[in-house]
C-alpha cells in the first residue's frame, strides 16, 4: 500500500465515492440496457404473432 | 373559396389516428363529421385549425381563413360575458358584438361574469365568439353540447345564416343537427397501424 | 448514393454500427482507466503544497472536463435534431444527460473533499465551484424536462430549446461569478501553452485518466443510447398496438 | 395585441390576483427575515439589498405558473393560437403585464420594505435602480420558462428548478450592483451587465418562447 | 382513507411533481442566497439558520396550492365530498401527503444544504430537530390555508398570504432554536413551543379545514 | 326505498333560482329532469346530492344512498383508467372493477393515463364510477354529453339494469335515452324573485 500520511481520509474517500458514483451509473445503464432489450424483444413477438393473425 | 383536403393522414400523442382523409367543402356548405368516440373528430380539426402539422397530405386553405370552435370555450370567468366577447372581437379585429349577442340570446346576460352561467350558457357563448371572428370557414367540435333544444334550433339558425352569407362550417357532431348538410364518415379513415401514415415520419420508419 | 456521417443517424444503421465497436470500446475504457488510475494512486509522489492529496487531481480534473465537454456535446446534438430532425442525435443528447450530471456530482465531491485539508471548508462561494454548482441544477433541470413530458418528440424539442438558452445563461454566469469573486482556485495548470506546466510526473497519469474518462463516457453513452432507441421502439410498436385495438 | 393586453391586466386586477398580492409576498418575505436569523441591525444591512433581490426574484418566480397555465387549460391558447396575431406578439405581451402586474410594483415598493432591513437612502436609491433595469429581465425570462412547461399538470415545481438557474446572472449583477451602491461604491459595471441581459432578453426569448408554446401545443 | 393516500403519493411521484421538486426549490433557493447576499463566510454562518428555515417554509408554501386546487378543478373534490368519507379525514390524509413529500425529504436534505452556508456540525443537528418537529405543522396549516383558498381563481398568491403570518410563530420558535442549538446555547423552551404547536395544529385544524371546504363547495 | 322532495327551493350563487320543486323517485324507476340552459337543473342535483343546502322543504333521503355524476368527471390525466375506478372503488369500499369496466367498453383501455382518452372515452370512465359506489339511487347531470350513439345506448342499458336491480335514477339531459321512464320538468318551478323562497332565509328576508 502506498503511504498516504495525514490525508489517508481525504484521498481514499474521494476514490471510494468517485469509483462508487461511476459503479452506480455504470450498473444503471446495463440494467436499463438488459430491460429495453428484454422489452423492445417482447414487444416485437406481440406484433410477429399480430401480423400472423 | 373551397376547403380541399386530399389524402390527410393526422396523429395525436405520436400516434397515427387517421390517414386518406379527403373531402372538399365548399362556400355555401355544411358538412357534417361522423365517427364513434375517439375515432379522430378533434385531432382531424385541430390539424385543419393550423395547431397540428399533418403527418401527410394536403389542405388547400390557410389556417387564417378559418375559426376553429373546440370542446372547450376559452371563457375568462372574472369577465362578464360582454368583455369575454368584446375580447375576441379585438383580437380578430371586428370589434362588433351586438350581434352576436342578440343571435345567441345573450343579450340580458351581458353584464354576468362568465362563472356564474349555467353550462348551456356558457356553450352559447363559446358559439357566438364564431360570429365576432368575421371568418369564413367554421371548424366546430361537438358545438350542441349542454344546449337545450331551443338553443340548438337558435344554433342551427346561426350556420344557416353563414352559409347563406357565403361560408361554410365543417361540425363534429353526434347528434342530428336538423341542417341541410353532406354527411362525412371518417370510421372509414382509421389508419393502418402497420403500413401507411403509420410510418411516414415516425421514428421507427427506419426499422420497417 | 453519397456517404456522409448522417447516415449513421438512422437508427438502424446507428444500433448495427454500435453493436459492433461497443466491446474494442469497453475494453478499450477499462484498459485505460484502470491503468491510469492505479498509476495516480500507487505510483506518484506526493507534491509540495497539497502532500498525497495530490492524487485526488485524477479523478477531480478528468471528470469536471467531462461534466463542462458533455454539456457542450449535449448542446451540439440537440441543435443537430433542431435542425436535422435526427433522432438519434437528441436521443444520444438525453442519455448523455445522467452521464454529465454524474460527472459534475464527482467533481464537487472530490473538490469538496479536497476542498477541507486544502483550504480548510468544504464549501467555498469561488467562481469555478459556485459554476459548477450552477451547471448541476441546468443538468437536473434537463433530465426533469424529459421527465416530465409524455410525448417522446415534443419532450426533444423543448429539451433541446431548453438545451440552447441554457448555454447561453449558463456562460452569463460564469462571467458573472468571476466578477463576483476572485476565488481560492487553482488556475489552469494543464494548458499547453504555459511554461510552468506540472511536472510530467503528474501530468502523464493525468492524460491516462483524461483519456480514460473520455472513453468511459464513449462507452457509456453508447450503451444509454442504444437503450434510448430501443425504448423509443417499443413505444412506437406499442402505439401500433393502440391503434391496432382502436 | 392591444386587446390582449387590456384583458389580462383587467383579468390580474379583477381576481385580486396578480396586483396586490404579488407585492403582498414580496413585503412578507421581507418581514420574515428579520424573524428567521434575529434582529441584529448591522447584520440586517449588510443583507437587506441581497435579500430584497431574493424576495422580489421569488415574488416574481411564484406569480409565473399563472402566465399561461390558465389560458391552456380553459382552451384560450388554442383559440389564440389560430387566431390572427403571431404568437410572438402574445408571449411579449404577457410578458409586459407579468411585469406590470408584479416586477414594477415591486420596484417601487422596494424602497419602502428597505427600511424595514435598516437600508441607508444610497442604498435603496441604487435598489430602486436596479430592479427597474432587472425586473423585466426577470419577466421575460419567466415567461420562457412557463412556455416550456405549459400543459404539464403540476408544472410549478417544474417551471421554478428550470427557471431558478437561469436567474442566476441577473440575480448576482443586480444584487452586486445594489450592495455596492449602498456602500458607495462604482457600480458601472454590473449595472451595465445587467442593461445588457435584460436587452439581450427583450430581443430574444419571445422567439424561443412562442417555439416552446408552438410544439406545447400540437 | 388509505386509497386516497395511496393515489395521492402516487399522483405526486407519478407527476414527476412534488416529490424531488420541494426539495429542488429549498436547493435553489439555498443557492441564491449568496448570490444575494456576498459570499462572506462570516455572515453566512450567522444568517444560515434563519435562511434555511425560511427556505424550507417557503418551499412548503410553493407547493400548497395543488393540495385540493386540481382535485377542485376536475370535479373530485364534489364526489369525495359525496364519497362515504368524513371530510375531516380526507384533509388529513392530504396534510400527511403534502408533508411526506415536501416537509420530510426537506428535513433529510436541510443538513446537507446547510454545508453551502457553512454551518456547523451542532447547528445542523439543530436544524434537522427542529425541521422535523416543526414541518408537520407547517403542512396542516397550509392545508388549512389551502382549504380556504379552494375554488378561487388565481388563489394561489392569496393563499400564501393567508398562510405566512400563521406561520410566523412556526418560524420564529424554529429559527431561534435552531440558531440557539448552532450557538451552543439552551433550546429547550423554544423547541417545548414548537412541539406544542405542531400538537396542536394536528388535533385542532382538521375540523377547521373541513368546515371550509364544506362551505366552498356550496 | 324512495326519495321523496317536497316543496324543495334552492338557490346558486345567493340568487333563488328554484321553489316548490316535489317529486317522489322509488325503487326501480327512471326519473328525467328537463328545464331550458339555466334552469337550475344542475343546482337541483348539488342540493340533493348535499353538497349544497336547500332554502326550503325536505328531502327524504340522506346524501349516503346517493351517488352524484356532476359535469366534470374527477379523473387524473395522470392515472391509468384501472388506477383511477379502483380508486373510487376503494373509497366506497366495493373494491370490484371488471364489471363497471366491462359494461362501459374500457377493459382494452384500462392502462392509459386519462389524459390520453378523448372527450367520449373520459365521459364513459365518468360514468363506470357509478357502478362502483354501490349506491341505490343516482343523480346524473347530463350524462350523455360527448358520447356517441352506441355508447349512449350502453349507457342506457345500464341505467336499466341499475333499476331492475331495485336502484333508482335521476337524469338531467336535453336529449332522448331511449328509456321508459317518466318525466320531471323544472320549467315550472322557477322561483318568484318578489315572493316565496326568494325571501327564506335572504339577507333582505326583514325588509319586505
Ligand atoms: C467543489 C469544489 C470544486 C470544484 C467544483 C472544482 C472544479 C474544478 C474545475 C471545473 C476544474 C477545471 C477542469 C478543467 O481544466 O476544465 C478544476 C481543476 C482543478 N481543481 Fe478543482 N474544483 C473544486 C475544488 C478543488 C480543490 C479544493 C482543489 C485543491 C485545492 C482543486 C484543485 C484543482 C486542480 C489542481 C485543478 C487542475 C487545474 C488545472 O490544471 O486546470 N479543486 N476543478
Ligand atoms: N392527448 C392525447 N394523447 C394521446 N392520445 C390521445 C390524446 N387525446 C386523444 N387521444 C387518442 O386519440 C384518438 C383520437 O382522439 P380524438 O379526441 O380525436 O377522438 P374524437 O373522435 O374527437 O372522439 P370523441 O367523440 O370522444 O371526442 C383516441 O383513440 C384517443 O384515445
Ligand atoms: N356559480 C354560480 N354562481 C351564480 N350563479 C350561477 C352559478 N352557476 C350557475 N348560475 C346561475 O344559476 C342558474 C341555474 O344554473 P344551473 O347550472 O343550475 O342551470 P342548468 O339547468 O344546469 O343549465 P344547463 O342546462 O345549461 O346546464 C342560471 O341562471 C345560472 O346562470
Ligand atoms: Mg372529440
Ligand atoms: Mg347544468
Amino acid at each position: 500500500m502506498v503511504e498516504l500520511g495525514k490525508y489517508a481520509g481525504a484521498v481514499m474517500s474521494a476514490y471510494g465515492l468517485s469509483l462508487l458514483a461511476l459503479a452506480l451509473l455504470t450498473l444503471v445503464s446495463w440494467l436499463q440496457s438488459r430491460k429495453t432489450k428484454a422489452a423492445l424483444d417482447a414487444a416485437q413477438a406481440r406484433r410477429d404473432a399480430r401480423k400472423a393473425e | 373559396m373551397e376547403l380541399a383536403v386530399e389524402n390527410l393522414a393526422v396523429s395525436r400523442g405520436g400516434v397515427p389516428v387517421l390517414e386518406g382523409v379527403s373531402f372538399t367543402l365548399t362556400a355555401g356548405q355544411v358538412l357534417i363529421l361522423r365517427g364513434p368516440n375517439g375515432s379522430g373528430k378533434t385531432t382531424l380539426l385541430r390539424c385543419l385549425a393550423g395547431l397540428q402539422p399533418p403527418l401527410a397530405g394536403t389542405v388547400s386553405m390557410p389556417p387564417e381563413a378559418i375559426a376553429y370552435g373546440a370542446h372547450a370555450d376559452g371563457l375568462k370567468s372574472t369577465l362578464s360575458v360582454a368583455e369575454n366577447l368584446k375580447f375576441w372581437a379585438n383580437i380578430y379585429g371586428t370589434g362588433e358584438i351586438t350581434r352576436a349577442m342578440n343571435d345567441f340570446n345573450l343579450t340580458h346576460l351581458g353584464a354576468r361574469p362568465a362563472t356564474n352561467l349555467s353550462a348551456g350558457q356558457k356553450r352559447r357563448l363559446g358559439l357566438a365568439r364564431l360570429l365576432v371572428t368575421g371568418r369564413p370557414v367554421w371548424l366546430l367540435d361537438e358545438p350542441t353540447v349542454a344546449l337545450d333544444q331551443a338553443s340548438v334550433k337558435m344554433f342551427a339558425d346561426a350556420v344557416r345564416a353563414h352559409v347563406a352569407g357565403g361560408g361554410a362550417a365543417l361540425i363534429a357532431t353526434h347528434i342530428d343537427l336538423g341542417l341541410e348538410a353532406a354527411i362525412f364518415d371518417i370510421g372509414a379513415c382509421r389508419a393502418d397501424p402497420d403500413s401507411g401514415a403509420a410510418l411516414v415520419g415516425a421514428f421507427d420508419e427506419a426499422f420497417e | 448514393m453519397p456517404m456522409s456521417l448522417w447516415q449513421y443517424a438512422n437508427p438502424v444503421k446507428f444500433m448495427a454500427l454500435s453493436a459492433k465497436v461497443l466491446p474494442w470500446v469497453t475494453g478499450l475504457t477499462v484498459l485505460t482507466l484502470v491503468t491510469g488510475l492505479i498509476w495516480g494512486f500507487f505510483f506518484t509522489p506526493g507534491a509540495v503544497n497539497f502532500g498525497t492529496s495530490v492524487k485526488i487531481i485524477y479523478i477531480h480534473v478528468p471528470s469536471a472536463m467531462m461534466a463542462i465537454n458533455i454539456w457542450i456535446m449535449m448542446l451540439v446534438t440537440s441543435l443537430v435534431w433542431l435542425i436535422r430532425r435526427h433522432h438519434v442525435s437528441v436521443l444520444a443528447a438525453k442519455s448523455a444527460a445522467l452521464i454529465g450530471l454524474t460527472m459534475t456530482i464527482i467533481a464537487l465531491i472530490t473538490g469538496m473533499i479536497w476542498g477541507q485539508p486544502m483550504w480548510g471548508t468544504y464549501w467555498a462561494w469561488d467562481p469555478r465551484l459556485t459554476s459548477f454548482l450552477v451547471l448541476f441544477l441546468f443538468y437536473l433541470g434537463y433530465m426533469a424536462l424529459w421527465a416530465a413530458v409524455e410525448n417522446p418528440d415534443t419532450a426533444a424539442d423543448l429539451t433541446s430549446v431548453l438545451c440552447m438558452v441554457g448555454s447561453v445563461f449558463a456562460l452569463l454566469s460564469r462571467y458573472a461569478v468571476n466578477f463576483w469573486n476572485q476565488g481560492l482556485h487553482q488556475g489552469a495548470s494543464l494548458s499547453l501553452d504555459k511554461e510552468e506546466n506540472v511536472s510530467d510526473v503528474y501530468f502523464q497519469p493525468l492524460l491516462l485518466c483524461l483519456a480514460g474518462f473520455v472513453l468511459l463516457f464513449v462507452t457509456l453513452l453508447l450503451i444509454r443510447t442504444r437503450s434510448e432507441v430501443r425504448r423509443r421502439r417499443v413505444q412506437a410498436l406499442e402505439m401500433r398496438e393502440r391503434m391496432a385495438d382502436g | 395585441m392591444i386587446a390582449l393586453l387590456i384583458r389580462d391586466m383587467r383579468l390580474s386586477i379583477r381576481a385580486g390576483g396578480g396586483f396586490g398580492l404579488g407585492l403582498a409576498f414580496f413585503l412578507i418575505v421581507t418581514v420574515l427575515v428579520p424573524f428567521g436569523v434575529g434582529p441584529d441591525t448591522a447584520i440586517l444591512t449588510r443583507i437587506a439589498p441581497g435579500i430584497l433581490w431574493i424576495g422580489a426574484l421569488l415574488a416574481c418566480l411564484l406569480s409565473l405558473d399563472r402566465v399561461f397555465q390558465l389560458d391552456f387549460e380553459d382552451g384560450t391558447l388554442d383559440l389564440l393560437a389560430t387566431a390572427p396575431m403571431p404568437m410572438e406578439g402574445a408571449v411579449m405581451v404577457k410578458a409586459l403585464v407579468h411585469w406590470l402586474v408584479t416586477g414594477l410594483p415591486l420596484t417601487l415598493a422596494a424602497p419602502l420594505l428597505a427600511t424595514l432591513l435598516h437600508l441607508g437612502a444610497e442604498g435603496k436609491f441604487w435598489l430602486f435602480v436596479t430592479l427597474l433595469i432587472g425586473t423585466p429581465a426577470l419577466s421575460m425570462i419567466g415567461t420562457f420558462g412557463a412556455a416550456l412547461t405549459v400543459g404539464l399538470k403540476r408544472g410549478g415545481l417544474l417551471l421554478s428548478l428550470l427557471v431558478l438557474p437561469l436567474y442566476v446572472p441577473t440575480l448576482i449583477f443586480g444584487a452586486e450592483a445594489a450592495r455596492r451602491g449602498s456602500e458607495g461604491m462604482a457600480v458601472t459595471t454590473p449595472l451595465l451587465m445587467l442593461a445588457g441581459i435584460t436587452a439581450g432578453a427583450v430581443a430574444l426569448l419571445p422567439f424561443a418562447s412562442a417555439a416552446a408554446i408552438r410544439i406545447n401545443l400540437r
